[in-house]
């Protein structure tokens, strides 16, 4: 028996990204990639992991969703607002299908589905931190770099240099 | 009850969706928004094996934490290079990067 | 009030009581018996009943969400609030704003707009997104509501609890920068995109500062749950305004630009760009968008800043903790609501520039301060 | 599932549910009498020129790019503070604060950047 959070969760993120790729309109797939983030976050909570889903929110909706969405709106001009149905579909779809075959047939094969849930307490925040800064802090500096760097890539690409 | 392969099994569904974006989409935001799928895909994944091998061990987690902060800065880049493009050659489709090498 | 008053009252209660009955007696009983009663007996009876016996109860959740610290008690509380500030300012403006609805100083004001705006024309302009633009009124109070089951008006009451609750409240209100965009792109109007571009870019700057303010208090506590926080402040005997009055003040300033209220009402500006990103909203969805989810952000902000700052519930006894609760959040609405009858507008471009260089600094110090307090404590 | 969300769900659900028939209400009674004038977007009174769905201001454009960074930061410090009492100080502010410092630089230069009008 699954669990029926479970499953309206798994709905709701398998739709939500099709849609995101699917959807006409440019901004109608932003927002599905918004709800798809939501979405995320709900299995994360389903994992006993709240933290992280509130993370997920925090960041993926309030942040990259809006950023997208905005660049949606800059670049938006009707001409290609639409994506046409070519003959790339047939390749895409069979791409995507084999890589879904491939993983199943390991999956499959290694008898997961039969793990039950260990015992767990939610993560909450201190157990994390203590995780984080304990075992992988010179990787969370490093992280700050990148995220320091990006900034800047960010902005001296965005900036137009007029001669 | 929901199982380990359950999570995997969404997760590669996810990663199906996100490789069949990238292939199929010209369009470069829209590229990007199969990248942000595949890196969904990717972090459930990493939770959810986090979950179930070693509950008390939060290294999963942590990656996690990692994943999402390395994608939004990954999304800033992305955009930033995607608002350049449309600047240069007043489009977002891939094929108009091709005029850029010259 | 005089006696006509009251007997004329009567006679329109009973006129609207009669009118109520005929219909119900003429064609309700008869369906309830043609039904058969083959849904309402089984499923909807129970059902029935055991929400009525639920609402009676006040430890339920079910009491908590439709009634007491959620969406009922917050409207109604909400319609007095709009009143209330429309009298200060009329004060403050030497005029006498609403007179006529409720026979007392208008006290009825605010129910009489809500009927007012649900007998409008719905008015979709051309060109306009349809779903995103019908959508966005929902969605913003869905919104705003869901901020209520995060602040707690005492231990008793209060709807959702959790060690992550501080991160829950700043995830859901990092949903209405999303929700303006697309209300503001969808009305197809170029006051409406540059309110909503100026909302934007206002709230997202603003954030981060507000949550950077909080980062002390939750080195002090060591936990993210809002009961927490007050059972510290129960604990040291003080509320955290005293110990951390700069993160106070970059909290207040920055919940004021994210209620969008005067000193920042940038983004609704209504004397340069008419109102902003609710310009093309009319009728009931611009009560929704302007009277409705603005003002419960308001109370829960307020109740959130009385739970950090001000010791949320504490206070000495006669007076139950609810009420201390709601005291409190009273001050701090009317101290925001009495900003708008005293300061100007500012410009988006110093609001951005006071949001990322003064505040973040600001909110900085105190993470750096509250450090320095915590080795004092640890070395004494 | 040790910590349930559905207080807040069903908080959300009633709203969604008590808003419902105010949108109902006036679809149903209010009155519908479009006129091509009535629908035309509102320009202070002037004929409307043009599509509204220009390219939008890029103006403050560095402020976002900011924004995406440092929010990842805070809920990271948050990560932090919460932890702070169950690790040595010696050993995690040094970290915490090149970790900070290491931001002050893009900070600067995302202002300095944005001040520049010319450029955006």
């Amino acid at each position: 028996m699954v669990d029926p959070a479970f499953l309206l969760v798994s709905g709701l993120v398998v739709a939500t990204s099709i849609l995101a790729i699917e959807s006409r309109q440019l901004v109608y797939g932003a927002v599905n990639l918004a709800l798809m983030f939501l979405a995320v976050a709900g299995m994360f909570i389903l994992l006993d992991a709240p933290f992280i889903a509130m993370f997920q929110i925090f960041v993926n909706v309030g942040a990259v969703a809006i950023l997208v969405l905005f660049t949606v709106m800059l670049v938006s001009t009707e001409r290609w607002a639409r994506v046409p149905r070519g003959r790339e579909f047939w390749a895409a779809l069979g791409t995507s299908g084999l890589t879904v075959l491939a993983l199943v047939s390991i999956v499959a094969r290694t008898g997961l589905a039969d793990v039950p849930p260990p015992p767990a307490a939610p993560t909450v925040g201190p157990e994390i931190g203590v995780v984080m800064l304990g075992n992988y802090g010179v990787a969370l500096v490093l992280l700050g770099i990148l995220l320091a760097a990006s900034v800047i890539g960010a902005v001296a690409l965005a900036k137009v240099e007029k001669g | 009850m929901t199982t380990l392969a359950d999570f995997l099994t969404v997760s590669m569904v996810l990663l199906a969706i996100g490789v069949y974006g990238l292939v199929r989409s010209r369009n470069a935001i829209r590229m990007l928004f199969a990248v942000e799928i595949i890196i969904s895909a990717a972090n459930i994944n990493l939770v959810a094996f986090s979950r179930f091998s070693n509950p008390m061990d939060l290294t999963g987690q942590v990656f996690a934490l990692f994943s999402i902060a390395i994608g939004a800065a990954e999304a800033a880049v992305g955009l930033a290079i995607i608002i350049l493009v449309f600047r240069l050659t007043g489009d977002v489709d891939i094929a108009a990067l091709r005029r850029l090498r010259k | 009030m005089a006696v006509t008053d009251i007997w004329q009252m009567i006679k329109r209660l009973a006129e609207l009581s009669f009118w109520l009955l005929v219909p119900i007696t003429l064609f309700g009983i008869p369906a309830y018996y043609a039904l058969e009663r083959p849904i309402i007996q089984p499923y909807v009876l129970p059902f029935l009943t055991r929400l009525m016996s639920e609402l009676m109860d006040p430890a339920s959740l079910t009491f908590k969400v439709i009634l007491y610290p959620g969406f009922t008690f917050v409207v109604i509380y909400a319609a007095f609030l709009v009143l209330i500030e429309r009298k200060l300012a009329a004060k403050v403006q030497l005029r006498v704003g609403p007179q006529y609805a409720g026979r007392y100083e208008g006290v009825l004001q605010s129910f009489a707009d809500m009927f007012k705006a649900l007998s409008k024309e719905v008015i979709v302009p051309a060109g306009a997104d349809r779903l995103i633009f019908l959508s966005a009124p929902i969605i913003s109070m869905v919104v705003a509501g869901t901020l209520l089951a995060v602040v707690p008006p005492s231990p008793q009451s209060l709807i959702f609890d959790s060690p992550v609750s501080l991160l829950l409240f700043f995830s859901v209100i990092s949903f209405s920068p999303l929700v303006i965009l697309l209300a503001a792109w969808s009305s197809n109007n170029k006051f409406t995109l540059v309110g909503g571009l100026r909302a934007l870019h206002q709230l997202v700057s603003y954030e981060i500062p507000m949550v950077v303010s909080t980062l002390g208090l939750a080195l002090l506590v060591g936990s993210l749950s809002l009961v927490d926080v007050v059972r510290v402040q129960e604990r040291l005997g003080l509320p955290f305004l005293l110990l951390q009055p700069l993160a106070a003040l970059t909290f207040y300033i920055t919940m004021v630009a994210e209620l969008e209220r005067i000193p920042f009402d940038i983004p609704e500006a209504d004397s340069e760009i008419v109102a902003g990103w609710v310009t093309e909203y009319s009728g009931v969805n611009h009560l929704l968008l302007y009277g409705g989810a603005p003002v419960i952000k308001l109370y829960a902000f307020s109740g959130l800043f009385t739970t950090l700052f001000l010791g949320g519930w504490l206070g000495p006894p006669p007076i139950p903790p609810d009420l201390w609760f709601h005291l409190k959040t009273f001050l701090v609405i009317l101290s925001v609501q009495a900003l708008r009858a005293i300061y100007p507008r500012y410009r988006i471009d110093q609001l951005l520039r006071i949001g990322w260089g003064t505040l973040l600094m600001l909110a900085l110090i105190n993470l750096a301060l509250t450090i320095l307090l915590m080795g004092a404590i640890q070395v004494v | 599932m040790a910590l349930d969300f559905t207080p807040v769900l069903l908080m959300a659900g009633f709203v969604f549910v008590a808003v419902l028939p105010l949108i109902l209400i006036p679809a149903i009674f209010a009155p519908r009498r479009p006129t091509p004038i009535k629908l035309a977007p509102f320009e202070c009174g002037q004929p409307p020129s043009g599509t509204a769905r220009v390219h939008l201001l890029m103006q403050y454009y560095p402020y976002l790019l900011l924004y995406v960074v440092l929010d990842v930061i805070s809920i990271f410090l948050f990560a932090w503070a919460v932890s702070f009492s169950l690790l040595p100080a010696q050993a995690s502010l040094p970290l915490v604060a090149g970790f900070i410092l290491v931001l002050l630089p893009p900070l600067g230069y995302t202002l300095l950047m944005a001040r520049r009008r010319e450029l955006w």
